[in-house]
């Protein structure tokens, strides 16, 4: 039946030639070091043909270096991985591709100035002989357009990667992946960008590929999904495999066993007691970088002491509007007034520095400076400002104890305030942003993707701390293109579809009903507020 | 609120001082055994540029015709010429013990003694403000090529302000000295107000403005009221004694610029380390999205930066024309902007680090004179003799990997083929 | 590696001779030892001395920026040279300054006087031989113009200038001819440089343009970068010439003596020499007056024609006598701004 | 799937600012283009400016009246600007700054020209021989920097590959041994570069001054020990011949300064061609801007990126290299001391100039060659600027132009970085 399958959707001009025989993977022993780093513990892991395995762990746990050896990419100090029991050496990903291993890498790897179909070329280019190794764009093209359409993954091949919001780009990397007809897949945090729906074309992708007889490590931190996909769970915790688990287990002992302590997977929250607007925006339009209208007149108000949630997939102008609101984007038209004073047109430090806390969507990107010290980053936005300095001097001592308190605070894990933050894991990134937005006073806080990448540990610790900030009277702005999120922590929720607010509803109303309205489908209900 | 409740953070160390980025990595790559390392890279060096002397000498070179008949000559005559040239670099960077026997003796006056350091140090001064000025720069992701240039602009407005003010002692070496620095400012303003505005990329901007201000200069100085008097060659007149850097005089050129340079080096660190402004440079050099999602003015701080890094290097340009030439010439700047980007580049941007480099190559420079003229040895041969230092020292992991002190490279691969 | 290994000569031999030995260094200017110009000239002129008298000692050392001329200085007076050379006027003031201070020493220098007792001044009047070359290249040109540029615009490089168009106009005044100096115009002092003394190419470049604007005798100024005009000359296969400045072209730059009517030679050499040997033979060397060149005691001069010897007239070869004459007695004045005072 | 993607946000068109970049620049020229009508215009003697079509005075001439074609010029600029500022031809604003640049610079010379003659065949000639090194030298870079290896050594590999030519040239007698050696001389600061910035990491501008330096020093001692005692033997190499193709060099102008030409002409052209199809069109290509972009995606496609650095460094070293030997084996018959005088630092900025792409190095160095040239031109019909004013010129021009044309440019990303495996 899988060997009939096989045949029938094998893709006119698939790159390599197809295996026979399934592919058993074992990793026996695999340890790795970073330093005096044991990132991998002598890890043991076996993987059935034709099985999903999914790898759970906090962030930092250990799960992508492992990946990344299985992939060539590093190489392992102690251990081996045997591939229907032979053990190979993978010095490189071209011995890895070679075995018939493929990966969906957590950080994309896509070359941003190249469109879609050279990237997915890259590497098996179609040429057309000769020794130049002149390429056949249009074969290219062509193959990209046919494994798109066989597994439903629409993207378009002539784009550039830089130009498509990330969630198209994950879908780039899973067609890159598919192209090359793979018989173990790893999926290194796939879901992390995609929306509810794109998710689940994801998973029935996963499906039907199991279904020939491949395997696939699946990694994530959602832990609906590792439930309704995964054959075998394993968690990892500080590089350990602290157990396995089959998917029955409930998504609370799942949580558990990855963090090692309970955790609540509901956002805790009283009942909201909004205050006055603090945040007003009329009419504001704002284009994106190629002066495409991103922001189409939108118009909201966020009141002190509540959570406005915006949902929305991502793309729709979400980044452009809270980046013209923070002052990085200009604004074509509109207003934007925090406490009826007008921030259009007044920079990023003085809107800072009025009491707005800022958690842009992309932390390594524009969150944190990565060579700078995690005592550093905690004053990124603050550092000519008392305490910890004024426009000439920086007090070191100031910045120091204030990094240490923080530290504890928001339970940041590093070795030591001075480490670089480019060595912490994306979770503890993520909360150095947050600690370091929610240390002064504030008026308005605006997140953005808060919890994208972050393991459930620290997603409750964070939602605790953006409650918390709404409790004292603080008007919150939560962007997120994650549903659950948003309903979990909104107090309101406005949904935002190709630059406009389609509707602002409760987060009472029934999740179909939000996604519709995600997808630009308005029904007759979701008006009553605006 | 839930914090006290969970597990407490992964247990931490002490802290390491505070160290940047850039010193953890350092550390890391040079190991416990940095001095061992530099010690190495200049026996390299030294080894490499032995080899040149002894291949360059044709009378020694013929004795290694009948190097099988007698080997003694060619090994002793080696010897002999390797032995002198490098002994005479050290001695006309340190000091000839002669000398200093000399003066002990009372036959020379311990000026003479002292003339090498005092080479050494003349030759170290602008050097060590051009090459923070590339070191600066580049902490904020800028690539000042241009460091020649402004101090050709730093030389020209405090030669000008040196002869033309008169003003009292103190107060006339004051204003030369801010208008070089003025000068060179302005000098990399212009690039960075072009790169904040436009876009223009620094490297360029820089290059084409070095040209412009070596052609300004060659045409100012045989101005009308530039010129010296009764002169007819390319030579202005000479600075004000009042605005010259004061010397000791006779045999020792050092002058004030080596006590500036020690206060610049110091006010550079710190402006690094503990300023705002410093922060900002190192913000935006090594994240500029992050800087400006934090409010940071990118452009404003690129602007700064490179009016802040052409000072530096005006002052550089200012020292040469106070404290050594004390008249513009077209060629009164030498090399020291080029020179300066090595020095930087060898003291890996950080300021002391910049200032020992540039002390370095001060020695090499005073040696290189005297080797030179003492040992005959072609000036070529000595800029080889500096680059191959360089190069060694910048390059730790071929050093350990010549004298195979540790795989140079990651343990990962060897380790994985040999147990898996 | 199989040689024979000589006979080993007693040591004794060597040490006779360094009794002697009267060490003649000099400090050159920054174009170095190689710069076909008058640093090259005044190291040929100390060989020349050693070949004279065989315990002259020469050495150099070459500056590579202008801080090195003075540890330069400094480093032969404590060797004990016997005649210290600085070479051009840039090392005036560094000179008199060192020179005041070892005021045992003899010192010497090209191109500057300051008037210091133990300082040798030779100065060159290259004008005058310029002026020639300027009588000459109107007098040779056949399409009625003649050419000239700089290396950089200073003095010594806009003597010979000058010196040139002086000449120039002075063919047209007595013929009567409307002779165009392209590339200097001595009235306003500018002109065409290439800012360089090392780039042929672009001295190549610069003489393309002043052949398509006519000119078919040129004469840089401009050290090595001529050679780049002597190449376009080369290639031009007998339509322009050349004329070479400093050191006769045929010695100086031989693989081109083809193309070099004539050489405006400032024998810096043969000041140098001279000096060397009368301070080897124990003569004092006195600052004042010190040594002019000029034409009437061949320290400027018009090199031969060389190749071109058969290709110049008689008519203009006996004028050019004439004139020199003339220039000598004063009859006939050239001036120039940049000339030694 | 239902998302939607940016291709359907595109429909929404939006409105421009009205001080869009088209019209900025419009209103540049026509400023420059009254200038040039008004001052250039009033300045310009009474008398014909003269073009040649040949090298000289001779032949045919495209003439016109000075003060009349520097207005003329100057109200075509205005015109090409106001086209531009009222929004019209959007499509083609880049060839209309073209337009209003070169009829400004037309109207310039018609004042300058005035009175005397400018031979076109020369002025073209002269570019592209000031150009040539430039040319090589920049593709050098570009082949470096797209693989993700910044190369500074360009000046270094010039004068190794211009002593290599020369000596070699000289030994073997042959132009063609010289020619291959120049490029082995560049081919070994080329190797030097690329193994320890590639597999020592040492940081790649370091090694590349230092490699400058280095070429330096080794190249004139060599040239001290060698070529100056014994020129004949070691140091006059033969030129490269000048090969004429019947029919194409009688083409006016064009003809004689491309059809009569020596080898590196045409290999200079041919290359800027070939690296430019070789970059977008084939696998090499592809897959060194991946590795110049990023590095890591390339490695996990299974691509060798350090082993494309090394081919692309060392092909760099062999254009540079023959770059070096233009110096030696084309523009004069000898090798002296740091020769290339710098020109490696202006190939760099062509490099950059040209937006690190092939043609765009092509037109830089044209750019560079033709306001030197015009430089030199302007100081042989006595110009009254001073000589170094007129000097300035070229890199006045460069910085205007990167300044006000080329603006914010966009290196390969990993450019610099070493690519570390761990
Ligand atoms: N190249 C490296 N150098 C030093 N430390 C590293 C390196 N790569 C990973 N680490 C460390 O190893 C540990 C494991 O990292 P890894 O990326 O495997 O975590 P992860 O389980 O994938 O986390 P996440 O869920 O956030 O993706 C982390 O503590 C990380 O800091
Ligand atoms: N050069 C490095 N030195 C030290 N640690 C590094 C280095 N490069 C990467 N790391 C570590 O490797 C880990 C893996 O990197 P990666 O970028 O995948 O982070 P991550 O934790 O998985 O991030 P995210 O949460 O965003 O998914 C990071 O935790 C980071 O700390
Ligand atoms: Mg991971
Ligand atoms: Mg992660």
């Amino acid at each position: 039946m899988a060997e009939r399958r096989l045949a029938l959707q094998r893709p006119p001009g698939s790159i390599t030639e197809l295996r026979e025989i399934p592919l058993k993977l074992e990793l026996r022993g695999i340890t790795k070091r970073f330093g005096d780093l044991v990132a991998n513990d002598h890890i043991d892991i076996t993987v059935e043909p034709g099985e999903v395995h999914a790898l759970l762990g906090e962030n930092g746990a250990g799960k992508s270096t492992l990946m990344n050896q299985l992939y060539g990419l590093l190489q392992p100090d102690e251990g081996q991985i045997v591939v229907n029991g032979e053990p190979l050496v993978f010095k490189s990903p071209r011995d890895a591709i070679s075995a018939g291993i493929g990966m969906v890498h957590q950080h994309f790897m896509l070359v941003p100035v190249f469109t879609v179909a050279e990237n997915i070329a890259l590497g098996a280019e179609e040429t057309r002989g000769g020794p130049l190794g002149w390429l056949d764009r249009r074969r290219s093209r062509r193959d990209v357009i046919d494994t798109s359409k066989k597994y439903g993954l629409p993207v378009d091949p002539d784009a550039l990667i830089e130009d498509l919001p990330v969630g198209a780009q994950q879908r780039v990397e899973i067609v890159k992946a598919l192209t090359r007809e793979v018989d173990l897949l790893i999926l290194d945090e796939p879901t992390a960008v995609l929306t509810p729906q794109e998710t689940e074309e994801l998973l029935t992708v996963m499906r039907s590929l199991t279904d020939m007889g491949k395997s696939i490590v699946f990694i994530t931190h959602k832990l609906k999904e590792v439930k309704a996909i995964a054959d075998r769970i394993t968690v990892v915790r500080r590089g350990k495999i602290v157990g396995t688990a089959s998917p029955d287990t409930s998504e609370d002992e799942l949580a558990a066993l990855m963090v090692g302590r309970a955790v609540s997977l509901e956002v805790q929250k009283g009942p909201a007691e909004p205050g006055d607007p603090i945040l007003k925006i009329d009419g504001l339009v704002v284009d994106d970088d190629r002066g495409v209208r991103a922001v189409d007149g939108v118009d909201l108000e966020a009141r002190a002491g509540e959570v406005l949630g915006i949902a929305g997939v991502q793309g729709n102008g979400q980044t452009e509007l809270v980046e013209a609101v923070m002052g990085l984007r200009a604004a074509r038209a509109g207003a934007v007034r925090l406490d009826g004073a007008d921030l259009v047109g007044l920079s990023t430090k003085k809107i800072l520095g009025s009491g707005v806390g800022y958690v842009p969507e992309d932390r390594s990107h524009d969150g944190v400076v990565k060579e700078f010290s995690v005592a550093e980053n905690l004053i990124l936005d603050m550092y000519d400002r008392a305490p910890f300095g004024n426009p000439i001097r920086i007090d070191g001592s100031k910045v120091g104890s204030n990094a240490t308190e923080r530290i504890e605070q928001f339970d940041i894990r590093c070795q030591s305030p001075a480490t670089p933050v480019g060595t912490l894991s994306g979770g503890n990134q993520q909360k150095v942003v947050v600690a370091r937005e929610m240390s002064r006073p504030l008026r308005l806080f605006i997140a953005s993707q808060p919890t994208r990448g972050v393991d459930v540990g620290s997603i409750e610790f964070i939602h605790n701390r953006i409650i918390h900030e709404r409790d004292q009277g603080t008007a919150v702005l939560v962007v997120s293109s994650e549903l659950d999120e948003v309903v979990g922590l909104a107090d309101r929720i406005a949904v935002m579809y190709r630059g406009r607010i389609l509707a602002i509803v409760s987060p009472d109303t029934p999740r179909e009903e939000i996604g519709l309205l995600m997808a630009g489908i308005t029904g007759a209900t979701a008006e009553g507020e605006k | 609120m839930t914090a006290e409740t969970q597990t407490p953070a992964v247990k931490k160390p002490e802290p390491a001082g505070d160290d940047s980025f850039m010193n953890v990595f350092l550390r890391n790559l040079w190991s416990a055994n940095n001095v061992l390392l530099t010690a190495l890279s200049v026996v390299l060096a030294v080894v490499i540029g032995a080899v040149l002397i002894v291949v360059s000498d044709a009378e020694v070179l013929a004795k290694f015709g009948y190097f099988t008949a007698r080997p003694s000559d060619a090994l002793s005559s080696s010897w002999e010429l390797i032995s002198t040239a490098y002994s005479e670099l050290l001695m006309g960077a340190f000091g000839d013990p002669a000398v200093f026997q000399a003066w002990f003796a009372g036959t020379a006056t311990w000026q003479q003694a002292f003339t090498p350091l005092s080479e050494t140090l003349t030759y170290a001064a602008p050097l060590v403000f051009t090459g923070l000025s590339v070191a600066l720069a580049f902490r904020g992701g800028l690539f000042n090529i241009g460091a020649q240039g402004q101090a050709v602009l730093g030389c020209i407005v405090a030669g000008v302000a040196g002869f033309s003010f008169g003003l009292p002692i103190v107060l006339n070496l004051a204003v030369a000295l801010v208008a070089g620095v003025i000068g060179g400012a302005l000098w990399g303003f212009i690039p960075g107000l072009l790169k904040a505005r436009t876009g223009a990329h620094e490297v360029i901007t820089t290059i084409m403005l070095n040209y412009t201000s070596a052609l300004f200069l060659s045409w100012l100085v045989i101005q009308k009221g530039v010129q010296a008097e009764g002169r007819s060659d390319a030579i202005s007149k000479t600075v004000a004694e009042s605005a010259q850097l004061p010397s000791p005089g006779g045999v020792l050129r050092v002058h004030l610029g080596i006590i500036l340079a020690v206060l610049v080096t110091a006010g550079v660190a710190w402006l690094l380390k503990r300023s705002a402004f410093g922060f900002e440079i190192r913000a935006v050099g090594a994240n500029p999205h992050a800087a400006r999602t934090a409010g940071i003015s990118v452009a404003r701080t690129y602007v700064l930066l490179m009016a802040v890094a052409g000072g530096l290097a005006g002052l550089g340009g200012a020292t040469q024309v106070l404290g050594t030439a004390h008249a513009l010439t077209p060629a009164v700047a030498g090399n020291i902007g080029f020179d300066g980007l090595l020095v930087a580049l060898l003291g890996r941007n950080r300021p002391w680090s910049t200032f020992f480099a540039a002390l370095l190559f001060g020695a090499l420079r005073a040696g290189g004179n005297r080797i030179q003229s003492f040992a005959g040895i072609s000036l070529e041969l000595v800029t080889v003799l500096q680059a191959l230092i360089v190069i060694f020292i910048a390059a730790p992991a071929l050093v350990k990997a010549i004298f195979r002190l540790r795989a140079a490279r990651s343990t990962g691969l060897g380790a994985s083929l040999a147990k898996g | 590696a199989c040689g024979e290994a000589p006979a080993e000569t007693p040591a004794a031999s060597g040490s006779t001779a360094a009794e002697a030995a009267y060490k003649a260094c000099m400090v050159t200017d920054l174009g170095g030892i190689d710069d076909k110009s008058f640093n090259a000239s005044a190291w040929a002129g100390l060989q020349a001395a050693q070949k004279e008298v065989s315990n002259v000692d020469p050495k150099y050392v070459a500056s590579s920026s202008e801080a090195d001329y003075e540890p330069g200085l400094r480093s032969y007076v404590s060797q004990s040279c016997n005649f210290i050379l600085a070479v051009g006027g840039l090392m005036g003031e560094v000179t008199t300054k060192v020179a005041k201070e070892s005021s045992s020493s003899q010192f010497a220098i090209v191109d500057s006087n300051s008037g210091n007792s133990n300082i040798y001044p030779m100065q060159f009047a290259t004008h005058q031989a310029a002026f020639l070359a300027g009588y000459l290249a109107a007098g040779y040109s056949k399409s009625g113009k003649v050419g000239t540029y700089g290396g950089l615009k200073i003095a010594p490089v806009t003597i010979f200038m000058d010196g040139f168009a002086d000449g120039v106009a002075h063919y047209n005044t007595v013929k009567g001819k409307k002779v165009e100096v392209l590339g200097w115009n001595k009235a306003s002092q500018n002109g065409t440089f290439a800012e360089s003394f090392i780039d042929q190419n672009k001295g190549k470049s610069v003489t393309e343009t002043l052949v398509s604007q006519g000119a078919d005798v040129i004469m840089p100024v401009a050290g090595g970068t001529g050679l780049g005009t002597a190449q376009v000359a080369k290639d031009s296969a007998g339509k322009v010439s050349v004329i070479w400045v400093d050191q006769d072209g045929c010695t100086s730059a031989a693989q081109y003596c083809d193309v070099f009517l004539s050489t405006v030679v400032k024998n810096i050499e043969e000041a140098v020499k001279e000096a060397v040997v009368k301070g080897a033979k124990g003569e004092t060397l006195a600052a004042a007056p010190g040594y002019v060149g000029d034409l009437s005691n061949e320290g400027v001069s018009l090199a031969e024609f060389h190749s071109f010897d058969s290709k110049v007239d008689a008519g203009l070869k006996t004028e050019l006598e004439t004139l020199k004459a003339d220039v000598i007695s004063g009859k006939v004045k050239v001036e120039s701004a940049s000339a030694p005072k | 799937m239902s998302t939607a993607t940016v291709e359907d946000l595109t429909e929404v068109a939006a409105p421009e600012p009205f001080w869009s970049r088209p019209r900025k620049l419009g209103t540049a020229l026509i400023l420059l283009g009254v200038v040039a009508a008004g001052v250039f215009g009033s300045l310009a003697p009474g008398e014909d400016a003269r073009f040649t079509l040949s090298e000289n005075a001779e032949g045919a001439a495209l003439s016109i009246h000075g003060p009349f074609g520097a207005v003329l010029f100057g109200v075509l600029t205005v015109i090409a600007g106001g086209v531009m500022v009222a929004g019209l031809l959007k499509r083609r604003s880049n060839l209309l700054l073209v337009l209003g640049i070169l009829t400004f610079v037309l109207s310039f010379l018609c004042w300058q020209v005035a009175g005397h003659f400018m031979p076109l065949v020369d002025t073209t000639e002269g570019t592209l021989q000031l150009a040539l090194p430039l040319i090589l030298g920049a593709l050098a870079g570009v082949l470096g920097e797209r693989s993700g290896v910044v190369n500074v050594a360009i000046e270094g590999q010039f004068l190794m590959g211009a002593f290599a030519g020369a000596l070699v040239g000289t030994m073997a007698t042959s132009v063609w041994a010289g020619l291959i050696s120049a490029a082995v001389g560049g081919v070994l600061i080329a190797g030097i570069l690329a193994v320890l910035s590639i597999r020592y990491l040492v940081d790649q501008t370091v090694v590349g001054m230092v490699l400058n330096l280095f070429a330096l020093g080794i190249t004139g001692f060599l040239y001290e020990r060698l070529m100056q005692p014994d020129a004949q033997t070691y140091n006059q190499p033969p030129q490269l011949p000048e090969w004429r193709i019947p029919g194409l060099a009688d083409i006016p102008v064009v003809g004689p300064v491309l059809f009569e030409a020596n080898l590196l002409v045409w290999l200079a052209l041919g290359l800027v061609l070939a690296i430019h199809f070789g970059l977008t069109r084939t696998r090499w290509g592809l897959r060194t801007r991946a590795v110049g972009e990023h590095p890591t995606a390339a490695d996990t496609v299974g691509i060798r990126v350090r082993g494309l650095r090394y081919l692309n460094v060392l092909l760099g070293g062999v254009v540079a290299g023959i770059g070096g030997a233009y110096f030696t084996l084309v523009a004069t018959g000898s090798f002296t001391k740091n020769m290339t005088a710098g020109a490696g630092f202006i190939a760099l900025a062509a490099l950059i100039f040209g937006r690190f792409t092939p043609f765009g190095a092509f037109g830089a160095a044209l750019f560079f060659g033709f306001a030197q040239k015009l430089a030199f031109f302007l100081s042989a019909i006595e110009s009254p600027l001073p000589s170094q004013f007129l000097n300035m010129l070229p890199y006045l021009a460069t910085l205007v132009a990167v300044a006000g044309l080329v603006g914010r440019v966009r290196g390969p990303a990993a450019s610099g970085q070493p690519y570390i495996k761990s």
